[in-house]
C-alpha cells in the first residue's frame, strides 16, 4: 500500500467500524427482538398456507417478489459469466489431446466412487426440495446439493464428466432458464388465476407434501435454477482450464 | 455482552475491508469480500434473534411457541445467493484479466493510464 | 391498470428467461426484435402508469398480501409520478439503446439482449418499489447486469479493469446498504418505507437511525458516483459498449440520487427532519464538490468516453444539489433536469458511438479533424455540448433554473453561480472536443499519443462511409427529447405536482395503508430573469473556455502559463484516479466515515 | 446470551480475521470454506437452520469450488506465460 492509501484506509476503517459498532450498540440488546413483522409472519404461515416452515413461506410467498429478483440476479450473473468467458478468435480450443490427457488422470476406480456418492446425493436433493415448505431446506439448498452431486461425479471422473457436461451444457442452460422462467410464471399464474401477481392459486392443503399452495412449485423452479446456474459456472470455469493449455 | 454479536459484525466488516484495500491478489480480494458479506449475515440474523426462541419452523413445535424472526432469515437467504453470484462474476473477470495482464495484482493492472 | 406495475418488471424478466431457453431457435434478428418489443412494452406500460397515477399514488401489494394490523407483511410497489416517470424514461432509453446496437458486431445474441433486459427490469423495479429490501434486490439486479455489460469487451484490458473496479466498489456499496437495512429494520420493525417512516416519526432520531441513514445513503451515493465515491465510474463508463453507456450515463447514475430522495422523504425525514439544515448542507456540499470536480476533470480528459463520464459525474453533483435541498422545488427541478440532461448525455454518447463506428477511435487528438465530413454528427455533438452548458431556453436550462430557484429559496444564494461554473466547464470540454474532431480547429496532436486508443477496439465494423440510420435515428430522437423538455410548457407544472406528491409523507403513508387523502394543488415557478442570465453566462463561459482551450496558446498572452498552472494544480487530483481498486476502497471508507461523523455531529 | 453463542461468535470473528490474513490463495480458500462451516454452526445456534444449510452448501462447496478452478486456471496461465511472454489470446469474437 502506498502511504496515502494507508493513511486514508486507516482513518476510514476506524470511522466505519467504529461507527457501525456505535450505531448497532444503540439497538436493543441481543435476543430482545420484539417487532411485530416477524411475529405476524411466523404465526401466520401455518393458518395461511398450512406450511410449517415460515422462512420458506416468507421467501416464496409473502416476499416472493424479492425471490424473483434474486433468481434473476443469479440468472443474469450466469449469462454474464458465459459472456465474460466466451471464446475469442485465436484462443485455443478444447483439443482432443487435452481431453485425452485429462481423461488419463482419472482412474476407473475413483470414477466409480464418485458415481456411488452421487446417487444418494440426488435422493437427498429431491427430499430437501419437496419438503421445503415443511422442514428446513428447499429449492435453494437442494439446487446447490444437486450441483455438488454432479461435482462429486466430476471429482471421480475428473474431466470426462465435466467435458460431457460442457457438451450437454445446452441442456443445463435450458434447465436453468426454465427454472427462472418457471418462477416468473408462478407470479403470472397468480395474476391470471387470482388477479394479483404472485397470488397463490393452488389449494393450501392440510398436511403433507401437497401443502403451501404454490410454494412446492416455487421450490422446484428455484432448485432447477440454482442447481443449473452453479453447474454452468463451474463448467465454464472448468472449460477455461482446458482452454489455453498449449505448451 | 448483549451487544457482542453486533461488535463481531462490525469487526468482520473492518477485517474484510482492510483485506480489500491491502490486497495484492484479486482472488484474495474476492475472498475478503465474502468475509465482509459474513458481517451482513451476522448482523441480520442477530437482530432477529429472540432469547430462548425456537427456529420458526412449526414441524415439531406448537404453533404458539416463541420463535425467532423468520423475515431476517429470508433476507439472509437472498443475501447468500448474492454471495455466489458476486464471486462467480468477479472470478470470470479475474480469469480474463489474468490473460490480458499476466497478473492478478490489482495494483499492477493500470494500463488505462500510463 | 394497476396490474401494469408488476408487469413492467416481470414481462422483460420472463422474456429474458425465455430468450435463453429458446437460445438455439432464435436467430439474431429475432432476438433483437423481441428485446426491442419487450423494452417498448415496458415503455408503454410505465407511461400508462405515469398517466394513470396523476397526482396520486398507485399501490400494488404482491401476492395480495395487504397490511395486517398496520403492519406490511408483503412487498408493495408504490408508484408515484416521479418513480413512474423515471421508469418510463429508463425504458425509453433502453429502446433507443437497443436500436443503436443493431449494427454492433460484437454482440452475442441473445445474451446481450438478455443482460440489457434484466438491467432495465432492475432499474424499473428500483423506481417503482416501496419496500427498502426490495429496492436493494433491484439495485443488485441492475448492478450484476451492469457489471457484465461493462466488462463485455473482454479482449480489452481496460474493459476488464473497469468491470472489476465497478464490481468491487458496488459490491461493497451493496454490503453497506444491507447493513443499513439490518439496523433500520431492527429499529423500526419494518421494511416497507411507509411503515418505516411512520415508526421513525414516532421514535425520533437516535444513533441507530443516524448510522443506518449514513450506510443507506452512502451506498446510494456510491451507485450515483458522488465524490469521493466516483472513481469507479470513469473507469467503467469509458470502456462499456456505447449503447450500454447510453443507459449507464443517462439513467443508472440518476437512480442513486432518486433513491436518496425516496428514502429521505418516505422514511428518514420523520426522524431526522429536525436536523434538516445539517443534512441539507452536507448533501448540497457534496453535490457542489462533485459538480466542480467532474467539470474540471472533463476539461483535462482526452479520451472522449472518459470525458463524457466526467460530465456525467459533474451532473450527478447537480442532481444531488437539487434533491439535497430536501424541498419540493428542488425535487421538481431535479426531475426536469434528470430528464433533459439524461437525453443530452445519451445524445453525446451516441455521437461518440457514431464516431467510433466511422473512424474506430475515441481519443480527441487522434481524431483531430477527421470528422470534417461528418457534418450532421458534428452538429448533433455541438448541440449536445450547448445543451449541457444550459443554453436557454432548452431542457437542461429549465431544470437548472428550477434548481437554482429552489437553492435561493433555501438560502443558498452561492449555489447558482457555482452550478453555472460547473455547466460551463462541462460545456467547454465537450465543445472543444467537438471543434477538434469535427472542424479540425486547434493544435493537432500536441499531447502525447493517448494509450486509450491503442487499447480500444472497434465495436462495429469500422471505417464505414456512412452512418446507419439505426445509429443516427436514436441520436436525433435524443436531441429532440432534450429540446422538447424545455419547450413543452406543461412540464414544470407536472414536475411540481409530482414533486409535491413525492415529498408528502402523510399522503404516502395514507395511500400505502389504504386511507385515501386528497392533495392540494401546487403552482410551479417559471424561470426568472436572472436564470436566463446564469444560463447565458454558463454558455458564454463554455464557448470562451473552449476557444481558449483551442487557440489560447497562440492568441492569448499569458494563457500558456495560466493553463500550465491549472494543469499542475489538477495533477494531484488526476493522479487520485489511479485505477487501483485499493485506493478507491480506501477513499470510499473515508467518505462514508466522514459522512457518518458529520451526521452524527447533529446528534450532539 | 449463552456460552455456546459467545464461543461461536468469537470463532467466527477469529476465523474471519484469519481468512483475510492468509495471503496464499489455496490455503485462503480452505480458510474461507472453514469460515462458512463456522458461520453455519452459528446460524444453527441462532435458530436459522435454513440459512445454515444454504451457507454450508454455498460457502463450503460452491464458492470454494469456483475459487479452486479459477486459481488452477490462473496458475496454468502463469506457467505458460513463462514460456511465451506477452499477451495471450488477443482477438475479437469468433
Amino acid at each position: 500500500m502506498t502511504r496515502g492509501r494507508s493513511v486514508t484506509a486507516l482513518i476510514g476503517l476506524v470511522l466505519l467500524v467504529g461507527g457501525l459498532a456505535w450505531g448497532a450498540t444503540g439497538l436493543y440488546g441481543f435476543g430482545h427482538y420484539h417487532a411485530s413483522y416477524g411475529r405476524i409472519v411466523a404465526h401466520a404461515s401455518v393458518p395461511d398456507r398450512s406450511a410449517t416452515n415460515s422462512v420458506v413461506v416468507t421467501a416464496f410467498d409473502y416476499r416472493a417478489f424479492d425471490t424473483l429478483g434474486e433468481e434473476f440476479i443469479l440468472f443474469v450473473s450466469v449469462v454474464g459469466v458465459l459472456v465474460l468467458l466466451r471464446r475469442l478468435r485465436g484462443e485455443s480450443g478444447r483439443d482432443e489431446e487435452n481431453v485425452a490427457e485429462e481423461d488419463r488422470r482419472a482412474s476407473e476406480s475413483t470414477r466409480w466412487i464418485g458415481l456411488a456418492a452421487a446417487g444418494p446425493l440426488v435422493v437427498v436433493t429431491v427430499y430437501i426440495v419437496v419438503h421445503g415448505q415443511l422442514t428446513p431446506g428447499g429449492g435453494f439448498q437442494g439446487g446447490v446439493i444437486l450441483m455438488s452431486a454432479i461435482a462429486f461425479v466430476a471429482v471421480g471422473g475428473e474431466s470426462m464428466v465435466l467435458l460431457r457436461l460442457r457438451r450437454t451444457s445446452r441442456w443445463v442452460e435450458m434447465a436453468e432458464s426454465a427454472g427462472a422462467a418457471g418462477f416468473a410464471m408462478i407470479g403470472f399464474g397468480g395474476l391470471i388465476a387470482a388477479g394479483v401477481f404472485f397470488q397463490n392459486f393452488l389449494p393450501k392443503g392440510t398436511s403433507g407434501l401437497l401443502t403451501g399452495g404454490v410454494i412446492p412449485l416455487a421450490n422446484i423452479a428455484v432448485g432447477l435454477e440454482v442447481g443449473g446456474a452453479l453447474l454452468m459456472v463451474i463448467a465454464e470455469l472448468f472449460d477455461q482450464r482446458l482452454r489455453g493449455r498449449r505448451l | 455482552m448483549s451487544v457482542y454479536p453486533y461488535i463481531v459484525a462490525a469487526w468482520l466488516l473492518g477485517a474484510g475491508l482492510y483485506g480489500v484495500m491491502s490486497s495484492r491478489n484479486y482472488v484474495h480480494l474476492i475472498i475478503c469480500l465474502t468475509v465482509m458479506q459474513a458481517s451482513t449475515y451476522v448482523l441480520l440474523l442477530s437482530v432477529g434473534y429472540v432469547s430462548h426462541g425456537k427456529a420458526p419452523i412449526f414441524a415439531d413445535i406448537p404453533t404458539n411457541s416463541t420463535v425467532v424472526d423468520p423475515v431476517v432469515q429470508a433476507l439472509t437467504l437472498t443475501d447468500v445467493v448474492v454471495e455466489a453470484t458476486v464471486v462467480a462474476l468477479l472470478l470470470a473477470l479475474v480469469v480474463q484479466a489474468n490473460k490480458r495482464f499476466n497478473t492478478v495484482d490489482p495494483d499492477a493492472m493500470t494500463r488505462m493510464r500510463e | 391498470m394497476n396490474q401494469l406495475a408488476p408487469l413492467a418488471v416481470a414481462v422483460p424478466l420472463l422474456g429474458a428467461a425465455l430468450l435463453v431457453l429458446g437460445h438455439s431457435l432464435v436467430p439474431r434478428i429475432a432476438a433483437e426484435l423481441l428485446a426491442l418489443g419487450l423494452a417498448a412494452a415496458s415503455t408503454v406500460m410505465t407511461t400508462l402508469l405515469l398517466i394513470h397515477v396523476g397526482h396520486g399514488l398507485t399501490i400494488y401489494w404482491f401476492g395480495g398480501w395487504h397490511p395486517r394490523e398496520g403492519v406490511a407483511i408483503g412487498i408493495d410497489f408504490a408508484v408515484s409520478a416521479i418513480g413512474a416517470g423515471l421508469a418510463a424514461f429508463v425504458s425509453s432509453l433502453m429502446v433507443l439503446a437497443l436500436v443503436f446496437s443493431i449494427r454492433y458486431l460484437d454482440v452475442r445474441h441473445p445474451y446481450y439482449q438478455v443482460m440489457m433486459l434484466t438491467f432495465m427490469a432492475g432499474m424499473v423495479g428500483f423506481c417503482l418499489s416501496g419496500d427498502l429490501f426490495n429496492m436493494f434486490v433491484m439495485f443488485e439486479l441492475m448492478s450484476v447486469a451492469a457489471v457484465a455489460l461493462v466488462g463485455y469487451k473482454i479482449s480489452e484490458g481496460a474493459a476488464l479493469e473497469g468491470g472489476l473496479n465497478f464490481a468491487v466498489i458496488n459490491t461493497i456499496g451493496a454490503f453497506l446498504f444491507l447493513l443499513g437495512i439490518a439496523l433500520i429494520y431492527a429499529h423500526t420493525g419494518a421494511l416497507n418505507l411507509g411503515q418505516m417512516g411512520a415508526s421513525l416519526r414516532r421514535s425520533g432520531d437516535d444513533r441507530v437511525v443516524v448510522v443506518a441513514f449514513t450506510l443507506i445513503v452512502g451506498a446510494l451515493l456510491i451507485k450515483a458516483a458522488v465524490v469521493p465515491f466516483h472513481f469507479w465510474l470513469a473507469d467503467a463508463y469509458a470502456v462499456a459498449l456505447t449503447p450500454v453507456c447510453l443507459l449507464l450515463a443517462g439513467a443508472m447514475s440518476e437512480l442513486g440520487i432518486y433513491g436518496v430522495g425516496q428514502v429521505w422523504f418516505t422514511a428518514f425525514q420523520g426522524a431526522l427532519g429536525s436536523h434538516l439544515h445539517v443534512v441539507r448542507a452536507i448533501l448540497v456540499g457534496a453535490g457542489l464538490l462533485t459538480a466542480l470536480w467532474g467539470g474540471a476533470m472533463a476539461l483535462t480528459e482526452d479520451h472522449l468516453k472518459r470525458l463524457l463520464a466526467f460530465v456525467t459525474i459533474s451532473f450527478v453533483g447537480v442532481f444531488l444539489i437539487g434533491v439535497g435541498l430536501l424541498s419540493e422545488d428542488g425535487v421538481a427541478g431535479t426531475a426536469v433536469y434528470v430528464l433533459a440532461d439524461g437525453f443530452a448525455k445519451a445524445l453525446l454518447f451516441a455521437c461518440v458511438g457514431i464516431l467510433q463506428h466511422r473512424l474506430g477511435k475515441v481519443g480527441q487528438h487522434r481524431l483531430h479533424g477527421r470528422g470534417r465530413s461528418m457534418v450532421a454528427t458534428g452538429v448533433l455533438f455541438t448541440a449536445g455540448g450547448l445543451l449541457i452548458a444550459t443554453v436557454p431556453p432548452f431542457g437542461p436550462f429549465l431544470g437548472k433554473a428550477m434548481i437554482d430557484d429552489a437553492a435561493i429559496k433555501a438560502g443558498y444564494g452561492f449555489v447558482p453561480p457555482l452550478v453555472a461554473l460547473a455547466s460551463g466547464l462541462c460545456g467547454a470540454a465537450v465543445l472543444a472536443a467537438g471543434a477538434r474532431v469535427f472542424c479540425g480547429w486547434g493544435d493537432p496532436g500536441r499531447d502525447a499519443p493517448d494509450l486509450a486508443d491503442e487499447d480500444t477496439e472497434p465495436e462495429t465494423r469500422e471505417g464505414q462511409t456512412r452512418t446507419p440510420a439505426t445509429m443516427f435515428g436514436p441520436a436525433l430522437v435524443l436531441l429532440a427529447g432534450a429540446v422538447a423538455c424545455g419547450v413543452w410548457s406543461g412540464l414544470p407544472g407536472l414536475a411540481a405536482s409530482a414533486a409535491h406528491r413525492f415529498t408528502d409523507f402523510p399522503g404516502y403513508h395514507a395511500a400505502v395503508f389504504g386511507t385515501a387523502r386528497h392533495l392540494g394543488s401546487v403552482k410551479s415557478s417559471s424561470p426568472q430573469w436572472f436564470d436566463y442570465l446564469y444560463g447565458a453566462a454558463a454558455t458564454a463561459l463554455a464557448i470562451v473556455l473552449a476557444g481558449l482551450e483551442l487557440w489560447g496558446e497562440r492568441g492569448v498572452p499569458g494563457w500558456k502559463r495560466a493553463s500550465a498552472a491549472v494543469a499542475a494544480a489538477m495533477g494531484p487530483i488526476r493522479s487520485l484516479h489511479s485505477g487501483r481498486v485499493g485506493d478507491y476502497t480506501a477513499a470510499l471508507a473515508l467518505g462514508i466515515g466522514v459522512l457518518g461523523v458529520l451526521l452524527a455531529a447533529t446528534l450532539v | 446470551m449463552n456460552g455456546l453463542l459467545a464461543v461461536l461468535l468469537t470463532l467466527v470473528g477469529a476465523v474471519g480475521t484469519l481468512t483475510v490474513a492468509i495471503r496464499e490463495p489455496v490455503r485462503q480458500t480452505i480458510a474461507a470454506g472453514f469460515l462458512s462451516l463456522v458461520l453455519a454452526l452459528l446460524f444453527f445456534a441462532l435458530q436459522a437452520p435454513d440459512v445454515a444449510l444454504s451457507e454450508i452448501v454455498v460457502g463450503s462447496i460452491a464458492v470454494p469450488g469456483m475459487l479452486l478452478l479459477a486459481i488452477a486456471k490462473i496458475r496454468e496461465q502463469e506457467q505458460s506465460a513463462d514460456h511465451e511472454p506477452g499477451e495471450a489470446d488477443r482477438g475479437g469474437d469468433e
